[in-house]
């Protein structure tokens, strides 16, 4: 075989090899389908993130005060809502139903039965106060905040009426945000609050 | 970990959060509603997103936030030892107990580096209470013997009248605290008599010391103090009166680390095997009937003037040199005996006051309160109830038709009672004969005080509100007596007592905290004076005559005790640690005594014997057990419960095979009672074969370690001569290697074994146990060797005789103990083999499994050389819901096909780090413990990072003494192990090392 | 140019046959009534199958606990079979692709059905692995290196059980292929010969309108030939890599550098045995006494005792390497082998693999086909028991005494190695039915071979030009 | 194929032995073959009319080294590029854990590609129909089919199929097919 032969079948060995592998190395950029992405179930009281988070600018963690506490952020208990509501009756037809609701569901003592929207499967561990009070977000540039903002996992939840998945929160998600973190850790010269990426951050 | 909570239990809760959880009835589906309310994360059901409910509190009471765990101070009652515990308690629930690190009794200092924080430790038997608390097997209300359910105030009512008149007798375990006996004194002030007995008795101790001493007491020994110890026949490291204490104490004389350089001796005499005498340095067996002579010849020996002693095996020069190095120790020297017989307690008090002991090694001043028992008491009242004159008799945690030798008689005495009310937590073998079952709080439930030693007044504290319709023991005395009190909450009348008692100005507040106020500072330190009358006829028990038969011995379990721990599947299926047989006790004899008995492994034997004068029997398999006396069998107490209920595991419920026909009738029992053939003294006896046998559910089937480096020992002199003695075999270079090696920049966990330390005791075990959700799997699996134990204790009889193919022949071998758990191998053979990265390593040095990526295919168990890999062969789940409490929420519950293995409690660590963190601060070394060093009484195990030049680990790192299991094939474990050094003369094996090490020096 | 046909060869083919006798002779078992003892065997082998789908249905719902293994014996029943049916699955490939590059003729008519057992075998052993999953309803899937939600978690390319994934399907993939190109022209035969619309339809669709052109066979000898030179390394490749699941590991008794020639000679070795196995009972029950002669016995019986010969210098070396080797586990796992708990194993293995096939060095008892039959039934059980020593007896007593144990086989387990063999039975009756089991397009290729054959070897010297071209010089080629 | 339909001429062999020098002598002659049919492969028979080697070993080949470098390339990619995991203490590029995988791959890829590449090369397809041109061509009949063309001389052509023991000869319609049905009568015929 000559030489000119040989160089043919090299570059188009490659040149079959490289689209597949090219192809291989965008997939994970490429979302994939996902069950839970965009699941917004009907609550029993129409609580608008909109409304509160967005126009009243309320804190997250004013009603998911868990959130730097412990591992649950926590859906807020009755109280919380009354705190406001006992004096907040509401302008709207739906408001003053829903508020009606809740008063009912906070006096009788029966409480409400949310239905949870954003759910780690049970073989993942996952912790609140680790993300949002002892991790430093260090983004693209460099700069490094205190904490992880709620938006980079829960998405902008203003934007929503009712509570909506918005990230996929599948394993690669979490994975690739925890190496990249690794990474800017180790260039700011943060190790001690690398995030880790061992199987057992998550999985024990 | 520090304690972090409010001092108080519930019934301090925020008043809307009492209200709403008061609304709620008490059934069990409720009480699920209530926790599930609490634990926001809680999952209840589902496996879809959309099916999947969260229920805020209505109210959210300050302080607690759903999801974080918090500890309360308390005290075990597991046994009469009162350890102090800690009490971890999450979304109102204990998922976790642990022994209280500030205790005097079981606090220790970790890994014996005094600037390392100290941790609490607890036995087997402590770590398991959370079994008894949440199985659902219990009473869930009161009960009458014929009506079934009643109401409380019915039950009340009668109890009102029935301690009104006649002869009413309280009959009681120890009761030590300060307030219970405050509640007992207004009882017995309004005519009533109270009688305590424990079911293993150590009355013989008090009564001899009454004799000798003019104090009837159990003094407290203090083994940390003594330098020789000598003991006959008392398992002082498994259950002897304070075992966790005891094992503490004891180690911190064996200690060989950080430059210490000197070691006490322990010299065992003893029938059969007990973890002690697997632990001696020299041990000698005899059968019960020769422990009096032996005695005598020691005393002689040392002094005494006694008179020849009977015949015994014990060669002369032996007690001779024992006798030498006993008068050498001096005060530092101990003597004790676990015999019932109060002449060979004499015996024990004279040696110990011979050599000044009195004081040092043991201490009558402030004796101990852990065994209140009076025989005498017992006696008087079955001579009582025989002559008709007991009208009332209320029994309360305590089981005497199960644990009387003569159980039987005293079930028919119960005949003649016109009123028995049984104060219990089930409907066992006595409650079941009482007219009226007042459901009694669980320990985990309630409050209650204890004194364990003079001086030292503890607090246990409810960590869950009332799981059932149940009450204190306590509020049902005082109410049945019509006190002042009977209105009030138990807590309210402990709290007031304590004030005006106890506390002396300290603050309720921090008693509770702390768990405990010691007051025994304020203790007369003069011993009692030795009265040599009181020896009286001690030294016939020098002659007893030895019968020729076959001697039977019976001893506490360590891990049912006796047998109030029947129905907790965790204890059963660990097995007693040096039987290791698990689900049933046995009639263990040497190999010789089995082949001159003609009886197999696994035969199901009748052992029968006159016991004072009454046939008893006890139906058991037979197990062979080297080290044992000849001529001798020994079975152990607390098996062979008829009404404790039935245990559920993992594969259903646990049923006995001894004797299917009891099963056909409902009664599920494991094991035999072998109570009724407890006597005074030797109990000679005989067996017969039944023709049944049964498969022996091993742990281990294999005892020898056949000559492999595993177990690495040597002797104390030869340690002294070369510190890497027993531990200079050669290996080649681990550094090459043909990969560039991974780096650990952070931490780089790592665990220690001082094998000198490990006793063997299996607290580890049960121990990891809760804290990883590993399930109990029952007979059938055992059998099969598929034990789901994270950390096993390897025990091997060390046997210079060749392989014979399943045991030692040795008859009485040498015993180490090597605790094994994953050993997170650098060069991991198991992570290598998996096919989809379910294990791989982790950047802090650890071996992780995650769960959920196994697809199960065994690969990694079969090729790890440690086998400490565990497969989940079917789904094991708890049967009862109510069990599913104790799980812990911080990690899974591994489905079924999956490896699981020890993860050093990754969940731990992640939470010291976040600690740390919180604080910012970096991780002190101490900080982050696993389970199974955090309980570990003797400290042998110990954890920390290996990358950090002043932690325990790296610096035992550097010590001669360390070696990893199989180093030679190169798999770099995390976990090293220290030597085990014995105290005696070398072995010629050993010896021979050391000459080859001589003969490469010379050259 | 033509032929010539050397009278020292012996006639490959019994008896005067045509061309149309062949294709009568093979295509009259799948286009006539099946005999009744085709539906014998296919009902009993049917109803085997019946209770192994069965009982891995109760392992399947059960766990993997109703097997009798352990924390120590991991592997028992499962990859025993696994191995077992692997070694099997060899000879197939062998005798058709070996042979053909080797243009051993003789081959020609128990091609089809060896690559057939090939192919049903794998098929058995396929299964093993997935079956011994604890989750095999995940475990099938994540083997295998796909893109999905966990990010940059895909599969371990350094697991030998990988490895196995990936030999496994390969060599089952290219079996099939090989294996069905070899099929094409004869099912154009047999769709030719078909009366039914349903036949044509079936076997026209599978022939793929072959015509016999010349055009085609051009590339088709090629192709044929590739694939020949691709499954051979193929079958030595399988086998070493299954035996590397337990070279690369530590256990002492796996831990064994001569294990990929070892399991290779092996597997031959069994595959020969299970050919053996199934043509006796193929040449008696159909009548194929002319295609299948005492020669090609013969001849599978040299190779029975040269591999079985070296199965049992591989033993040997095994016992001098674990002396030779100085490691105390080494040893001790050997002198287990032999006389420990599961020494009987052991013996079984060893009178069955390395000493009955000794017998074999006597010529009559080569051609006696009842004495090679029991032989091969001798070998197919020493070969299973081969596999299971080296699996079980290493894997219980391995590094620390306090983990050895024993292990008991459930009836569960038993009963999937005998529903093994109810599978491949009713695969292999459905082969014998459905495809022609005589490769009788390459059969009609060695018609002419030995029929000058001379018994007297008197011509030896006298060759016979078939045309008008003289063959001096070529007396011992079968073509020019 | 000629753009106008040509008729052909067809002889039908019984022996091997026959039908290679008849080919062999048809090439001499210059005809131009449609193409030799026969019911197994007969080595030298596609020499005889001319044809050269398959290229098919070029498809091997190739798709062979693609398969090498997807192999080698994809585990690199996911065991060293996309995350490299400790596994075992081991390299994250551990090249000799690679080559049974690439060996394996290797073989598929190029076996399948080989599998495919005989189909398009042969243009057969599943469900596409045979042609044949004589009802017993698969069973034991070999045919030459000659074009007729120009150059074709269908006296010479005859001569040659006689001298070489042509079990029957004829000139058929380019779009002739034979009907395998007809097998079972041609059977008792040839056997007559």
């Amino acid at each position: 075989m000559n030489a000119k032969l040989a160089v043919l079948f090299f570059l188009l060995t490659v040149g079959m090899a490289m689209p597949i592998l090219l192809g291989i190395r965008s997939i994970p950029d490429i979302q994939l389908p996902n069950l839970h992405t965009g699941y917004q179930p009907e609550q029993p009281i129409p609580y608008s993130h909109r409304l509160h988070a967005g126009v009243l600018n309320i804190d997250c963690q004013y009603c998911h005060s868990g959130a730097d506490q412990g591992r649950h952020a926590t859906v807020p208990s009755l109280d919380t809502c009354w705190n406001c509501h006992k004096t907040v009756a509401g302008r709207t037809k739906t408001a003053k139903e829903s508020i009606a609701k809740l008063r009912e569901a906070y006096m009788s003592g029966e409480g409400v039965e949310w239905k949870r929207v954003h759910n780690n499967p049970d073989f993942v561990y996952f912790n609140h106060q680790t993300h949002v009070r002892i991790a430093k977000y260090i983004d693209a540039d460099g700069n490094i905040s205190d904490g992880v903002d709620c938006q980079y996992c829960h998405g902008d939840m203003a934007k929503n009426g009712v509570a909506k998945q918005q990230e996929q929160l599948a394993m690669g998600f979490c994975i690739n945000c925890h190496r990249d973190q690794n990474e800017r850790h180790e260039t700011a010269n943060l190790p001690a609050r690398a995030p880790v990426s061992a199987c057992d951050a998550c999985h024990r | 970990m520090e304690i972090q909570t409010q001092n108080d239990d519930f019934s301090d809760m925020p008043a809307e959060l009492r209200q709403e959880a008061e609304q709620v009835s008490k059934s069990r589906r409720d009480f699920m509603k209530v926790t599930g309310m609490a634990a926001m994360g809680a999952v209840i059901a589902g496996c879809t997103a959309e099916d999947r409910i969260v229920k805020p509190l209505v109210n959210k009471p300050e302080g607690i936030t759903p999801g974080v765990a918090y500890q309360y101070a308390s005290t075990c009652q597991g046994c009469s030892a009162n350890c102090g515990t800690l009490m971890k308690v999450r979304d109102g629930r204990p998922v976790k107990i642990e022994g209280n690190n500030l205790s005097p009794i079981n606090g220790k200092h970790r890994g014996l580096n005094m600037d390392a924080p100290k941790a609490g430790a607890l036995c087997a038997v402590g770590q398991a209470q959370l079994w008894t608390l949440y199985n659902p097997d219990r009473l869930q209300g009161p009960r009458h013997k014929e009506d079934g359910e009643v109401e409380w105030s019915k039950l009340d009512a009668a109890a009102s009248a029935a301690v009104k008149g006649g002869k009413v007798v309280l009959l009681t375990g120890t009761i030590s605290g300060s307030s219970a006996n405050a509640v007992i004194g207004k009882l017995k002030a309004k005519g009533a008599h109270h009688v305590s007995y424990d079911a293993v008795s150590r009355y013989s101790i008090a009564k001899a010391h009454a004799d000798t001493h003019g104090k009837s007491a159990v003094p407290r020994y203090r083994f940390a103090e003594a330098t020789v110890v000598v003991t006959f026949d008392a398992d002082f490291l498994g259950t002897w009166i304070s075992p966790v204490e005891h094992a503490r104490d004891w180690a911190t004389q064996r200690d060989l680390k950080f430059g210490r350089d000197s070691m006490s001796r322990l010299v065992a005499f003893e029938a059969r095997m007990s973890l002690t005498g697997a632990n001696a340095d020299e041990r000698h067996r005899i059968k019960d009937s020769e422990r009096g002579a032996v005695l005598v010849e020691l005393a002689n020996k040392l002094g005494a003037n006694l008179g020849a002693a009977g015949k015994h095996s014990v060669p002369a020069d032996v007690i001779e040199k024992l006798a030498d190095e006993l008068k050498s120790a001096g005060k530092r020297g101990l003597v004790v005996t676990g015999s019932r017989d109060v002449r060979e307690q004499k015996l024990c008090n004279w040696i110990n006051h011979t050599l000044g002991a009195y004081g040092t090694t043991l201490d009558l001043a402030a004796a101990s309160h852990q065994k209140l028992g009076n025989d005498e008491d017992l006696a008087r009242l079955l001579k009582d109830m025989e002559a008709g004159s007991v009208s009332t008799l209320i029994v309360w945690g305590c089981n005497p038709v199960y644990d009387l030798p003569d159980g039987e008689k005293f079930k028919e005495l119960m005949g003649k009672v016109s009123n028995t009310i049984a104060i219990t937590l089930r409907a066992d073998e006595t409650a079941s004969e009482c007219t009226w079952l007042a459901a009694s709080d669980d320990a985990l439930e309630s409050w209650n005080d204890f004194e364990p030693v003079k001086g030292l007044h503890t607090l246990a504290q409810p960590g869950v509100r009332r799981l059932w319709d149940t009450r204190n023991g306590y509020s049902c005395l005082l109410k049945w007596m019509d006190d002042a009190d009977k209105n009030k909450e138990y807590r309210d009348v402990l709290k007031a007592h304590w004030e005006a008692n106890v506390l002396n100005g300290q603050s309720w507040g921090s008693a509770v905290e702390m768990g405990f106020v010691d007051r025994s500072a304020a203790n007369s330190k003069t011993q009692p004076d030795f009265r040599p009358a009181g020896m009286g006829d001690a030294k016939a028990a020098g002659s007893v005559a030895d019968t020729g038969a076959l001697e039977v011995t019976v001893y506490e379990s360590y891990n049912l005790r006796d047998g109030r721990h029947a129905v907790n599947g965790w204890l059963q299926e660990m097995a007693d640690p040096m039987v290791r047989v698990s689900w049933t006790n046995l009639a263990l004899m040497s190999p010789t005594t089995m082949e001159a008995q003609g009886v197999a492994e696994g035969d199901i034997v009748e052992v029968s014997a006159d016991v004072d004068g009454r046939k008893a029997s006890c139906k058991v398999p037979v197990m062979r057990q080297p080290g044992q006396a000849e001529g001798t069998v020994a079975i152990s107490l607390g098996y062979g419960r008829t009404k404790a209920g039935p245990i559920v595991h993992g594969r259903g419920k646990e049923e006995d095979a001894v004797d299917p026909d009891l099963l056909a009738e409902g009664v599920y029992r494991i094991g035999g009672n072998a109570f009724p053939l407890m006597g005074t003294t030797a109990v000679g006896g005989s067996i017969s074969k039944t023709g049944d046998s049964i498969r022996l559910a091993k742990i281990s089937k294999h005892d020898s370690q056949e000559g492999r480096p595993i177990l690495k020992q040597t002797s104390l002199e030869e340690w002294k001569k070369k510190p890497n003695a027993g531990n200079d075999q050669e290996l080649p270079s681990a550094d090459f290697t043909i990969w560039p090696k991974w780096e650990y920049k952070g931490h780089k966990w790592g665990m220690t074994v001082d094998l000198n330390a490990c006793i063997g005791c299996g607290a580890c075990q049960v121990a990891c146990s809760v804290e990883n959700n590993v399930p109990i799997v029952g007979k059938e699996e055992v059998w099969r060797r598929r034990e789901m134990h994270w950390v096993r204790i390897d025990a091997y009889y060390e046997d210079d005789s060749p392989f014979d193919g399943n045991l030692t022949k040795n008859e009485n071998p040498e015993v180490g103990f090597q605790p094994m758990m994953c050993q997170h191998c650098e060069n991991a053979p198991c992570e290598t083999v998996c096919p989809v990265i379910a294990t791989s390593h982790s950047e802090e040095g650890l071996n992780v499994q995650a769960y959920n990526r196994c697809i199960g295919t065994r690969y990694c168990a079969n090729n790890c050389p440690y086998k400490v890999r565990r497969f989940n062969w079917f789904r094991y789940e708890h049967h009862n819901l109510t069990m599913n409490l104790a799980l812990n929420p911080d990690l899974v519950v591994r489905s079924r096909g999956v490896m699981e293995k020890c993860s050093m409690c990754a969940q731990r660590i992640y939470e010291g780090k976040r600690n740390a963190a919180l604080n910012n601060e970096d991780v002190k070394d101490g900080n982050i413990q696993t389970a199974c060093a955090q309980t570990c009484p003797t400290d042998a195990i110990m954890f920390g990072d290996r990358n950090d030049a002043k932690s325990t680990v790296a610096r035992l790192e550097k010590d001669p003494r360390n070696y990893a299991v199989l180093a030679e094939i190169n798999t770099r474990p995390a976990v090293t192990y220290l030597t085990k050094v014995r105290n005696r003369p070398a072995k010629k094996s050993e010896l021979a090392l050391e000459h080859d090490a001589h003969a490469h020096e010379e050259h | 140019m033509g032929h010539v046909y050397s009278p020292l060869r012996k006639p490959l083919v019994d008896g005067d046959k045509s061309m149309h006798d062949i294709t009568h002779d093979v295509c009259r078992s799948i286009e006539g009534k099946p005999t009744a003892l085709w539906w014998y065997g296919f009902l009993v082998s049917a109803a085997v199958l019946g209770v192994f789908l069965v009982v891995t249905g109760w392992t399947l719902y059960e766990g993997i606990g109703v097997w009798g293994l352990n924390k120590t014996v991991g592997w028992g029943f499962d990859i025993t079979n696994f191995v077992f049916w692997v070694g099997i699955g060899h000879a197939g490939t062998l005798i058709s692709a070996v042979l053909h590059l080797f243009r051993q003729k003789w081959r020609t008519s128990i091609n089809r059905s060896a690559e057939a057992m090939t192919l049903f075998a794998v098929v058995c052993a396929g299964l093993f692995p997935l079956i011994h999953m604890g989750r095999l309803w995940i475990g099938f899937l994540w083997v295998a290196p796909y893109p999905n939600l966990r990010g940059p978690l895909w599969v371990n390319f350094r697991s030998p059980l990988l490895w196995d994934v990936f030999a496994i399907s390969t060599y089952l993939t290219i079996s099939a292929v090989f294996w069905y190109i070899g099929l094409i022209p004869d099912l154009a035969t047999v769709r030719d010969r078909a009366k039914h619309w349903a036949r044509k339809l079936f076997y026209g669709t599978l022939a793929q309108g072959w015509n016999g052109s010349v055009r085609n066979w051009n590339h088709y000898e090629k192709a044929y030939m590739i694939f020949a030179g691709l499954a051979t390394p193929l079958v030595f490749s399988v086998h070493s890599i299954v035996s590397m699941d337990f070279a690369t590991s530590v256990i002492p008794g796996w831990h064994t550098t001569i294990f990929p020639p070892y399991f290779v000679a092996g597997a031959i070795f069994s595959g020969f045995g299970m050919v053996l196995t199934l043509l006796l009972i193929a040449r008696k029950t159909m009548r194929l006494e002319s295609y299948i002669t005492l020669d090609h016995l013969e001849s599978m019986g040299k190779v029975i005792i040269l591999t079985g010969s070296m199965v049992g210098l591989a033993y040997g070396t095994e016992f001098f390497i674990a002396w030779y080797s100085g490691s105390i586990y080494e040893s001790f796992a050997f002198i287990n082998r032999a006389t420990g708990p599961f020494a009987w194993s052991y013996w079984i293995m060893v009178s069955c693999n390395v000493i009955s096939p000794q017998t074999l060095w006597f010529r009559k008892l080569r051609r006696n086909p009842w004495f090679l039959f029991i032989l091969s039934i001798f070998v197919n059980i020493g070969m299973w028991f081969e596999r299971f020593v080296i699996i079980v007896t290493s894997l219980h007593r391995d590094y620390l005494p306090s983990s050895w144990s024993y292990y008991y086989p459930t009836t569960i387990e038993v009963l999937e190695l005998v529903g093994s063999f109810g599978l491949f039975f009713f695969l292999f009756f459905l082969f014998v039915r459905v495809m022609p089991a005589v490769a009788f397009g390459e059969v009609k290729g060695v018609l002419k071979m030995g029929k000058n054959y001379d018994p007297t070897g008197a011509s030896a010297k006298k060759h016979v030009p078939h045309d008008d071209k003289p063959a001096e010089g070529t007396p011992e080629v079968s073509h020019a | 194929m000629p753009k106008e339909k040509n008729k052909f001429f067809l002889g039908v062999f019984t022996d091997e032995d026959d039908v290679k020098p008849a080919t062999q002598a048809c090439a001499d002659a210059d005809f131009t073959f449609h193409d030799v049919f026969a019911p197994y492969e007969v080595h030298g028979l596609d020499r005889a009319m001319g044809l050269s080697q398959s290229k098919i070993t070029w498809v091997t080949f190739l798709c062979g080294l693609m398969g090498t470098t997807i192999a080698l390339g994809g585990m690199s990619y996911v065991s060293w590029w996309d995350w490299p995991l400790n596994i075992g203490g081991k390299s994250p590029f551990p090249l000799p854990a690679f080559i049974p995988v690439t060996f394996e791959l290797t073989v598929l890829i190029g076996g399948v590609c080989t599998m495919m590449g005989l189909f398009a090369l042969c243009r057969i397809f599943p469900g596409k129909k045979a042609r044949l041109f004589h009802p017993r061509v698969t069973d034991d009949r070999f045919v030459i089919v000659i074009e007729v063309d120009e150059d074709f001389d269908e006296a010479k052509c005859r001569e040659i199929f006689t001298r070489h023991n042509a079990e029957e000869m004829k000139l058929v319609d380019h779009d002739y097919a034979a009907d395998p049905a007809d097998a079972e009568a041609s059977v008792e015929g040839g056997a007559a």
